[in-house]
Order: structure tokens, then C-alpha cells, then sequence
């Protein structure tokens, strides 16, 4: 066990900090230009750099560098230290490339690739349906081939920003003779056409970010199936993967318990300072002790990773622990913790967040959409026991 | 001996429910927390004819001359209905006039109270976390009034309002009066909408009774806050255990999951019998004082942390759906958080609770 | 509503009061008669006054008084008051007795009523097996009719009292051809023969007060069977709805309540009497919540048993809320109390029932024990779920 | 830089597993649950020639000369067999002997207690809770102690004693010195035997080294109580997964049940990366000291809270069979309750890392 980096990767270190020192911010006029272009700008020259994009190749617009979980923690802290723009980890980028770079094919890959991960093609993910939430295999969708193009009729909903999105990757089902899961095909599917039509659903915050999409007669080219008829399960499962891996973080607890704490030491309680509350401090530190046990495991899954190996049951809890338990936990510290500014509802929606204590009610009500983006608590509970611990499948 | 409600309380509950469940279905609450509207002065008025703004005034003032305990039950037909509306406030002002008030306010006011004219709200929140008759500052000289209050039902619609004062007492303002401004705040629950009151130089009327008044007040108000969280989380077992029973996955209603079915009974073990709680804490109310204050900061700590773990576990169970505006969990939801932290969290009572207790004595 | 009694009742109470300062406790030279034997006159004296056995006929040694539950209550509570001798609870009179006054024929209650209320016989109960904990469908255990009498074979298990028992009342397996429950009977037999054989069962307080009871071609007359031949499970429904009544009781919340507050009267936490202790004080109003809820329902309960009316799902949900909420909140709040005592290891046995505060050790180690005389909490949680709420059946 | 351990450390997990599960299976627990043996001699000589009893007294003394991680691994290792014996108290008065001790005491002292020869124990609580360094109050005058304490490891076994002082010095007092009077107790955890010393003018030798030494000990001591723990409750994971894919109930293997199936689950999602903690504490104990006394708190409230948790929750899975005395679930359930009580509770060490913690300062 070492906690420092060896010479090699303390001379990578310094090289990405002294490009960062050059490259970010951006200077003179080019520090006028629209934030999001600024961004782009320093993407494309951390990509040909090699710090971004790493895994892709560069005839897509990646920078094709050798797999090294080091360098690319390195990469991550130091830009992340100087708030550096990070690679894009919407469903194009964080999604759907990988599952392309795996499964689709080269003309696929050149064709949706590189607007992706510039960010110029915006995707939104059609998976969940009205009657089935976690349950893919009862998904109803269906999609037709016709001549040369699909035609998709049907319905999805808890489309993360299909109201703002060029495409959809969706899964369909294409063979209706076959049972569940094997009659499901992966669909690239353009969005501004006739045939499909885009609702907001807003949450319980008031704010909107969820969709129902409604697929009559909708239109893909027949080319734009990722990997074979019926093969759409086993195609998803890399996308939810990269899903799972990306929500739930450990330095998503750590972020938290910090802010958990600020929220402790700007507030009263009793007559005193929260922070100085023994109920509080108590509390404080029992979430801690899930945020480090979460943070450290999260630190020896990369070491395992680093060497190609499984971390076993810990694959599976650490969302669990960081959504289920720390989430809730702090969701319900936070509400003690403010008051009757919880009786306040904080308008969220773009550049109105509230910066009061009331935003610490929206993180309250968002501790229970944990539940949405990667299948209800109740699965995960199911995932752990199955997958981690190799208890019987439900029947 | 017994401990049950009467037929009349049964068919009370029974007569609010139902009128709340058509008057105000979730569609409508889905309407009032979309709009803007403030008060819904036509449900407000068949209320009032139903005799809910009188329910506890006296009856040589026009009122049902009812006790806590009835208007508790009506409260708790209202938590189920998350019913939209200034009941709690405008009941409390009629009780706090009827206990406190000197012959000629009652005369003045109370008629008019009970009939539903006249809207009434408590104006006693002040800035800190002072919700407590013995932690109120605002200070009254020569009937002119200069302090602000917040968190105040109702706040822009209200006809009269009674103010906390310091020492525990109590003030009469009516809506309109010379300095008062009224601003309006967005609420999480938006069937009990809230304002926050200035008074500079504003005339106003004291109440001759004071402190003990206001202490009745309070306790009153901690069980219809009871009141409506046992009513509100029962629903959310009901409306759980529909939904389990309906909803299929993986071939089948969710309710055959073992994890569901624990879920929804850990729910009603812990909420089904404290509706026994807010009933004795009523009880106590009208017929051993002594005991109520404490039985008050009890069941309002107990039950709203009931309210609020079972809006939680409802929306978890709906998964995605719950978590929409549209649907109705968030009505709950909200109201569960409202009743949890008007007045006071569940910490304050409890210790509130733990202060008054015989074992604090021997 | 009303909390006070009628005159009617009032009167009762006082006369109940004036039986009681009468004749307990017992008076001159009957005061130096062995506890038990006190006890057993008193019963017998209270009896012929009508105030205990009150449903039990006259000719089987009750007293058979018309049901009045108010009456009951006063009783109770006045009994309870002085520390007087109450019904007998066990296995014979609190179980057996009810269920062969439904159920037996009028020679076993002859035979077996007088003697189980006077305790002068000893019962247990033979319900769960190995296999078969929470699942009496499957039960093994097997009786065959040889003549005039059962031959009995198979094994027993949580058999409380066991070892001192002259009887035991058993549910065995007599029609092997049928399903499940439908192959039961329920069946007498006495304890002292060849055939029978009893292991003590130690639990992890060290304490023993279970058996493990192995039957080899043990005999029972072919009378002593309550009920016909396959109805045995029908029979045992009224069993264990004595025993579902008997445990967890809303007083029995109360109870521990004020012990722990006690508790927290003698012990230091934070160098203040724990008492004083703002965290301990709001676990302790937490728990009283749930007391009082539990209380208070009771006596709801109560005031519909006394209408004939039932009350729905508190029906089912005061056991587990007393035992699976209280009981297990109130050992957790006590094992923080005892501080370093909870080092030790409390020796119960009899009179060496401890007296400093690893007595809280036991009440930790005993909250577990909940599980296994009703049902774990699992089956109580589908008993509410299914019973008291309408969701479905396990599969 | 690689947060996992060793190829050596995992080797070293792997041996002290299987030498307890061969030497002190839970038929061989029972045993001495069962018979008041106090020492097991054969296998305490067996787990010092297999280097335990040295694993970090320095290599010129003896021993292995490890790091305090290495000495978690085995005590995860030990904690997963509910391994009995005195290795805890003896290692860490190796350890005070190797960090405070006199060029003489570890000359005389560390072979011997490296060896295993000399069984050594730590003699610091006292009356009233009172664990910690600066709540000790023994005093030694000219070499002489007169004092008591309470909660010692195998005291009527050991040959040597650690007795802290008050200021948080350390002296050595041999068993059989005169005026030492020991008086065995029934503990809870029969693996782990406790005693009570009394000293009357008992002949005592200083260590020159006081306080700081005696923390590091307390912090070791947290951090391996924290690494018992993981292995327990890591074990407990195991012993009910396994018993619900076995325990057949209606049909068929209880872990097709959700209901068990998601109490498993919240174990192991609580328990599992809660092992990393208990690392990252003895890493910073052997590499980062200015934070190892906050981590070393945080692990031993964290785990020791996990450890009963899961092994109450094990009970309630198994039914009337966990409940027994013969059955093996009480031997976890059991160091559950020692671990947590052991050195302080977990609220005592949260407040202790609250107060050490960097938001405490700014």
C-alpha cells in the first residue's frame, strides 16, 4: 500500500499542471469568447495533448493514448483542481461512444463519434417506458423494418433532455416473435422529425428535466441498428454500465459532506452553532463514516481496476452506499439542519438556483430521484445480493 | 370508559372527507399548486356553510361550541384530503378569541369568525426560529404595533390577523390596517400558502388574556399538526398499497415482492396506531389540562416524523412516477415537510417533551 | 371518548378493592404456607368470587361470569395494583384452555380444564421443527392410529418448559396422503414415557428454557386428539391467536419505557446523568412516541373488543410495533446507557437474575429472542401486509 | 501509488484464516465458551511460532518488525474466525515497550514477548468509563502503585502488565509482584477473558516515555478493534448469505425471499467498503500520523457500530437456531458487543473525531 505516486507519475504530474498553467484559463482575446466555446477550444487542445479522450481513436477525435488509470486519475484531479473543462460526460460522450467504439459499426463510429465528443450532437438515452420502469425486458416499443428505414412507434418516458436533443439511442423491439429480452434491437434515431413529439415532465421541484417522447411512424435508416437484431440487451448493458459507473461516485459523498458540514457551521441550533451541537457533531460524524468507508473503497476499486482486476461485491455497493445511505442521510441532516427554511420551495430551473437555504429542500426532494436514473433502491438491493453475493435470482 | 370517537365524530370525518375528496381531488390541488391563486374564496365558503370555521366557537356565538378533539378528527379528514385551505389559523384565532377575548371582541369577531366571513390567521413566527409564545419579541405600545412576523397562513388573504406578542401576548390587526404590509413567499406546500407581515406603527388591540392563552394556542395547534400528518400518512399507506397492487413488473403486481410488502408494513406499524396518540393528546386538551402541553409537543414531533418517513418511502416506491409534479404524491410529500417544520421540528418538541416530563421531577 | 368509568363500574372497582384489601395478602398462618401454595388459594378464593376464570364454566373450575371486558380491565388492573396472583398465562391455562373449550370433547375438558387452571398440570407446546420454523405446513413430525392409541414419531424443537411439562399439545402430520396442512391433527400426550426424550436448548444468554423433543413410537390414547383427523391446523389457529394475544401488549411497552427512563436516572453519559443528556433525551421521546402510540391503540383496541368490533390493521401491527419497533429502539438506547457494564455477561437462571446493570445485556440479547415465540419479523411483516392491508400472497 | 494490499499482506490474511479455522473452529469456540479454560496455551504457542505474537516488535528485538497495517490484516483475518486469545493487549504493550520503553525493558522484555514466551496484557480502564490517557488516575510514588483496574485481557493469565497512569504515563508490573490482587469477571465474549486488577503498594517499573506513547497505543488499539470488526461483520455477511442459500422455508431457499435478500444486502452494502476504512486508518497510523488519532476514532465508531448492526441483523435471519447457545452466531454476536464497548463506545469516538476534525478549527 502506497498513497504516493511513483517518479514517473510525479514527472506527469508536473507536465499536466505545466500545460494547465499555460493552457487555463484561456488568455487574452480568446477569453471573450462564450464560455461554452472557451471550453471547446481548451478540449481540442487537451485532446491533442493526450489528456482527454484517451480510449478513443484519433481518427475518431480522440487522443488514442495507452489505458493508464494513473495518469488519467492524475489528468482528472489537476484539471479538476484548476476547474478545468473535463471531458463531456453526457449520454453522447460518457454513453453512447463507448458503446459505439464497441459494438457499432466503422461507418457508425466515424459518422457519430467525433460530433459527440466535441459535443455538437447532443443525444438523449430512450430506454424506460410507462409499464416498465427497471423492467427492460417487458419494454414495448416496437420498430419495423420497411425498405430502408425503421419505423418506430410508441412511447418512452424519463427522457433526460429529449427535449434538447438532435438524437436518441433507444431500445426497440424489432422481433416481436421472440420472447423479452431477445426481441429488442439498439436504435440510433434522429430527433427533429414529424413522427416524434417531446413532453416535459416536470419534478416535484418544479423544475423540468424529464420527458415522455412519443414515437407515430417515427423514421431511422435501416443502417443505424448498433450490433445485430435482437441483440439490443447485450448492446445496452454497455451503456447502462457506463451508467452505473458514472452516477454515485465516491467524490460525490466526500462533495457532499462537505457541503453538509458548511450548512453545520452557517446555521444554529439549541442557541449555538450547529457544528458545535452534540447531536449534530454525532451525526456529522456516524455520515462520515460511510463517506470515508465509500471514498476509500472507491480509491482501492481504482487501484484494482489500475491491475485489471474485480473488486468483487464492492462493485455493486458502491452506488448503493453512496446514493441509498449517504444520500438520504445528509438529505435528512440537511433538512434538521435548516430551519424553517424548509417550509421555503427554491426555484432551481437554469440561472434562478437559489442560494439560500432553501436550495438544501430541492436537495432534499432530489435524495428521493436517486431512484430514477439508475433503477429504484429496491433493484440495487437485488443487484447487490445477486451479482455481489450470489443469492438466488427472483423467480 | 371508552376509547373510541362517538358516531357524530365518525360521521364528521366521514361528512369532511367526502367533501373534501370532491371538492378538492387531486386534480384541483394539482390547479392550486400550478396557479398562483391565494385563497380559494368558493371551497373557503362551502366549508364555512359545511360549519368547518366554526367548529369550536362557542355557541352563544354562532359556532358548534365543539372540542379539539372534533376539529382534530376534521383535521384529520383534511390531512387525507391534503384539503387546500386556512382552517388551522383561522380555527386557532376563534379559540384564542373565545378563551381570551374580552365580551365585546368576542361579540365583535367571533360570529363573523364561525360563519366564515371573516378569515382569521395566526401571525406569531418571527425571524430565528421563534415559534414560541415565550420566545416572541414583538412589543406593542399604546396599541401601536412595530415588528415583523413570518411564516403566517394565508398571509395576503386573511381578513383579521392575531399577533404573538412578548411575555405571550396577543394582538388583534386587521387586514388593511395603516403601516401593515403583506409579502408573499413560495411555499413547499402550496395548499397552505405563506406570508411574511411587517407592522410599522400599526394600531392593533390586545387581547385582556395573555400568556395562557397563547400557551392553549400553541398546544392546540401542535395537535391539529398531529392531526393532519396522521391523516396525510395514512393516506400515503393507502395510496402505497393501491399502487402496489396495481402496478405490475416483472409479471406481476409489485405488491407480491417481499421487499414492497415489508416496506408498506413497516409504514403502517409505525403509523396506524398514533392516530390513538393525536386522539389522546386531543383528549388531554379538553379534559386534562395538565397533561396537554406535554401530550401536544409529543404527538407533533411523533407524528410528523412519521408523515415524513412515509411520504419518503411512497415516492420510492413509485419509483420515477412519484417523483413528477403531476402526480399527486407530492402533495404529501409536501405537506408531510410543512407539518414537520411549522411550529417547530419534531427536536424542539421532543425536548420541549423531555423538559416537561415527571421523570425531569424525581 | 371518555377515559373515566360509569358508576356501575366504579362500584365494581370498589368492590374489587375491598375483596383484594380482604384477602391479599394472605393472613396469618396461610401467610407461611410456600409462595405457590398462596397463590393457588388465593386463585382458588378469587375464583369463587367471580374474578378470575370468568369464561370458563363452573363445572371445569372457572368461575362463568358473563363477558364483560370493562369488568376484565378493572380486574386486571386492580390485581395488578396489589401485586395479587392473576390468571395463570402458561401453556395450559392461557393456550390449551381456549382452544379445548372451542374445541374438545366433554371428556377432555373434564379431564383436562380444572387441572391446567389450577396449574396443577404442567403443558408445553409442540408446534415447530427443524425444518419447519415460521412454515407449520410442512411439519414432519408423524402420528399413526395402532389400535387405541397414536404412535408417534419425529422430533420437536423451541419447546418452552419442556422438561418440566407432565403434558405436551402437539401438531403432527396424521393423514400422510394429503397436502400440507390438511394432513394435521392436533394431538394430547403426556411428556413422562419411554418414548419421549428432551435435550435442554441453551440460548445465547446462557439461560435454557428451550428443548429440543425427540419422539420414538411415544403413545397418546386415540381420544386424546382435539378435533378430527386433518383439522389440526384449523385447531392450532386458536392457539396461536392466545399467544399472538399474549405477547407484546401495550403495557408491556410501557413498562420497559419507564425502566430505560430509570436506566437513564442512575447511569452518566458526557459526565451528566444521562437524563440530562440532550441526545439520550430525544431518544427517549422518540421511543415514548412509539410507547404511547402503542398504549394508547391498545386502549382503542380495547374499547372495540369490548363492542365486538374489530380494528382492522391495529389488529395486526401492536405485536410487531411493541416487540420489532420498541423492544429493539429500547435495547439499543439501553446498551448505549450501560457504557462499559455491557462488557459483561448477565447470569439469569432463576434467583441469580442479576441486579446491576448487565441485566440490560440480557435485555439486549432477549429483544433478538422476539423472533422466535411469535413468528420472525419477517412473517409479521407479511401478516400485516397481507392480513391487515390486502396486498397479495407470497407466490 | 496503490491503495490495496500487498501480495505478502494477502498471503499473510490468507495463513492466520486458515490457521484459526483449523485451530479454532466454531466447535473448538464452543468449547471454551462452554468451559472456563481462560488461556488456550497450546494455541497461543502455535500462533507465536507462526510469528504472530512479534508481528511488529522490531526485527533487532525479535520480532518481525511490521507495520500496524500488517497487523490489521491478521486481526481482520482473526476477527472473521472469532479467534480467541490475548493477541490485542500483548501486541500493543510490545508496541509501547518498542516506542517508550528503556534501552533495558525492550532488551529484556520484546524477545520475550516476540516470542511468545511472556504473555503481556494492557491495564488502562478504570472505574467510571474511564479509558482514555487523559482520564487515567493511577498513581505510582517511588515505584510503588497502588490503584485499580478493570476491563484487562486475560488478566489471571498474563505474565506482565502495561498500567497506565495518570498524565498518561506507563509502567510495567509483573504478575505475582506483591500487593496485585486479580479477580477474573464473566464477560460477554468468552474468546477475549477479562479481569480486574487491584494494587496495593505493588512494585512497578516506569516507562520513560508518557503520554505520546500512550496515545499511539490507544490509537493502534482503535484501529485493530475497527479491523476485528470488519472481519466479523464481514463474516456475518457470509455466515447469512449462506444460510439463506440454504435454509429451505416454504418450499424453497430463503434467500429467494426479498425481504431476506435486501437485509442482506443493506449489510453488505454498510459492511463491505467500510474494510477500506479500516486500511486507510492504519495506513495513516504508520504514514500519516497528524491524522492518524481522528481516523483510528472514526474506524472503531464506524466499524464496531457496522459489526453489531450486522450481527443483530444475522440473529433475526436465523431464526430460534441463531438464538442458541450451541449454534455459532453468538460467537460473532457477541465480539460485536465487545468490540463496540471496548476502549469507548462509537459516541464517545464521534465526539472525540469531532473535535479533532479540520471544521472544528475554521
Amino acid at each position: 500500500m502506497n498513497l504516493d505516486y511513483s517518479a514517473e507519475y510525479l514527472s506527469f504530474q508536473e507536465e499536466v499542471r505545466g500545460f494547465l498553467a499555460r493552457e487555463w484559463p484561456l488568455k487574452a482575446e480568446e477569453a471573450q469568447l462564450p464560455r461554452e466555446d472557451q471550453a471547446s477550444l481548451f478540449r481540442l487542445r487537451a485532446t491533442k495533448q493526450g489528456y482527454l479522450y484517451r480510449g478513443i481513436p484519433v481518427r475518431y477525435g480522440g487522443s488514442e493514448q495507452a489505458a493508464d488509470p494513473l495518469k488519467a486519475r492524475i489528468i482528472s484531479q489537476e484539471f479538476s483542481r484548476v476547474g478545468a473543462p473535463r471531458e463531456l460526460e453526457r449520454n453522447g460522450a460518457g454513453r453512447l461512444v463507448p458503446t459505439l467504439l464497441q459494438w457499432g459499426s466503422d461507418w457508425q463510429k466515424e459518422h457519430f463519434v467525433p460530433p459527440a465528443i466535441r459535443g455538437e450532437h447532443i443525444w438523449c438515452q430512450g430506454y424506460s417506458e410507462p409499464g416498465a420502469g427497471s423492467d427492460l425486458a417487458s419494454l414495448r416499443t416496437r420498430a419495423e423494418l420497411v425498405g430502408d428505414q425503421w419505423v418506430i412507434n410508441g412511447q418512452k418516458i424519463w427522457t433526460t433532455r429529449a427535449h434538447l436533443a438532435d438524437h436518441m439511442f433507444m431500445l426497440v423491439r424489432t422481433e416481436p416473435d421472440k420472447p423479452g429480452r431477445e426481441g429488442l434491437s439498439y436504435l440510433l434515431v434522429p430527433m427533429k422529425q414529424p413522427g416524434i413529439e417531446v413532453r416535459r415532465l416536470r419534478q416535484v421541484t418544479g423544475d423540468a428535466s424529464f420527458n415522455e417522447v412519443f414515437f407515430t411512424d417515427a423514421k431511422a435508416p435501416a443502417d443505424w441498428i448498433v450490433g445485430e437484431r435482437g441483440q439490443g440487451w447485450e448492446v445496452s448493458r454497455t451503456t447502462l454500465k457506463f451508467e452505473r459507473d458514472q452516477m454515485g461516485g465516491p467524490e460525490q459523498g466526500l462533495d457532499l459532506f462537505r457541503k453538509i458540514v458548511g450548512l453545520a457551521k452557517r446555521t444554529t441550533r439549541n442557541g449555538v452553532r450547529a457544528i458545535e451541537d452534540p447531536e449534530v457533531r454525532q451525526w456529522l460524524v456516524a455520515l462520515e463514516g460511510h463517506v470515508m468507508s465509500s471514498y476509500w473503497s472507491g480509491q482501492y476499486q481504482f487501484s484494482l481496476g489500475a491491475k485489471g482486476e474485480s473488486a468483487g461485491v464492492l462493485d455493486y455497493t458502491g452506488k448503493f452506499l453512496t446514493m441509498h445511505v449517504i444520500g438520504l442521510e445528509a438529505a435528512r441532516i440537511a433538512q434538521e439542519l435548516i430551519g424553517d427554511d424548509a417550509l421555503l420551495l427554491a426555484q432551481v430551473t437554469g440561472a434562478k438556483a437559489p442560494l439560500g437555504n432553501e436550495r438544501w429542500v430541492n436537495h432534499n426532494l432530489g435524495s428521493l430521484a436517486a431512484n430514477m436514473g439508475g433503477g429504484t433502491s429496491n433493484i440495487q438491493r437485488n443487484i447487490i445480493a445477486e451479482r455481489g453475493l450470489g443469492l438466488p435470482r427472483d423467480a | 370508559m371508552d376509547f373510541d370517537l362517538s358516531d357524530t365524530q365518525k360521521a364528521l370525518y366521514s361528512s369532511v372527507r367526502r367533501f373534501f375528496e370532491t371538492e378538492a381531488p387531486p386534480s384541483r390541488l394539482l390547479k392550486i399548486y400550478d396557479r398562483d391563486e391565494g385563497l380559494d374564496r368558493d371551497l373557503w365558503r362551502k366549508s364555512a356553510d359545511l360549519g368547518l370555521a366554526g367548529l369550536i366557537v362557542p355557541e352563544e356565538h354562532g359556532g358548534a361550541g365543539l372540542e379539539l378533539l372534533d376539529l382534530a378528527v376534521v383535521t384529520d379528514a383534511m390531512g387525507y384530503c391534503a384539503a387546500p385551505g386556512p382552517l388551522l389559523g383561522h380555527a386557532l384565532v376563534g379559540m384564542a378569541l373565545s378563551l381570551g377575548g374580552s365580551e365585546e371582541q368576542k361579540a365583535r369577531w367571533l360570529p363573523r369568525l364561525a360563519s366564515g366571513e371573516v378569515v382569521a390567521s395566526l401571525a406569531i413566527s418571527e425571524h430565528g426560529e421563534r415559534w414560541q409564545p415565550d420566545q416572541w419579541t414583538a412589543v406593542a405600545t399604546a396599541g401601536r404595533l412595530t415588528a415583523s412576523k413570518k411564516n403566517v397562513l394565508f398571509a395576503a388573504d386573511a381578513d383579521l390577523f392575531l399577533v404573538g406578542l412578548a411575555g405571550g401576548g396577543l394582538a388583534l390587526v386587521e387586514q388593511g390596517a395603516p403601516g401593515l404590509t403583506v409579502r408573499e413567499v413560495d411555499g413547499i406546500d402550496r395548499t397552505r400558502r405563506l406570508g411574511a407581515l411587517g407592522f410599522v406603527d400599526t394600531p392593533c388591540e390586545l387581547l385582556p388574556e395573555g400568556l395562557a392563552v397563547a400557551e392553549r394556542i400553541r398546544d392546540a395547534a401542535l395537535v391539529l399538526l398531529a392531526a393532519d400528518a396522521y391523516g396525510g400518512a395514512h393516506r400515503s399507506v393507502e395510496l402505497m398499497t393501491n399502487y402496489a397492487n396495481e402496478r405490475v413488473q416483472f409479471g406481476r403486481t409489485i405488491g407480491h415482492f417481499q421487499g414492497v410488502k415489508h416496506q408498506i408494513a413497516d409504514a403502517a406499524a409505525e403509523v396506524e396506531p398514533a392516530r390513538q396518540l393525536v386522539w389522546y393528546a386531543a383528549y388531554t386538551f379538553d379534559h386534562r389540562p395538565d397533561e396537554a402541553p406535554r401530550l401536544a409537543a409529543l404527538a407533533k414531533a411523533h407524528l410528523t416524523d412519521r408523515y415524513v418517513n412515509t411520504t419518503r418511502t411512497m415516492v420510492l416506491l413509485h419509483g420515477g412516477i412519484g417523483y413528477t409534479w403531476e402526480f399527486h404524491c407530492q402533495f404529501w410529500l409536501k405537506r408531510a415537510m410543512f407539518d414537520r417544520t411549522f411550529l417547530g421540528s419534531p427536536s424542539v418538541h421532543r425536548e420541549r417533551a423531555a423538559a416537561m416530563a415527571d421523570w425531569q421531577i424525581n
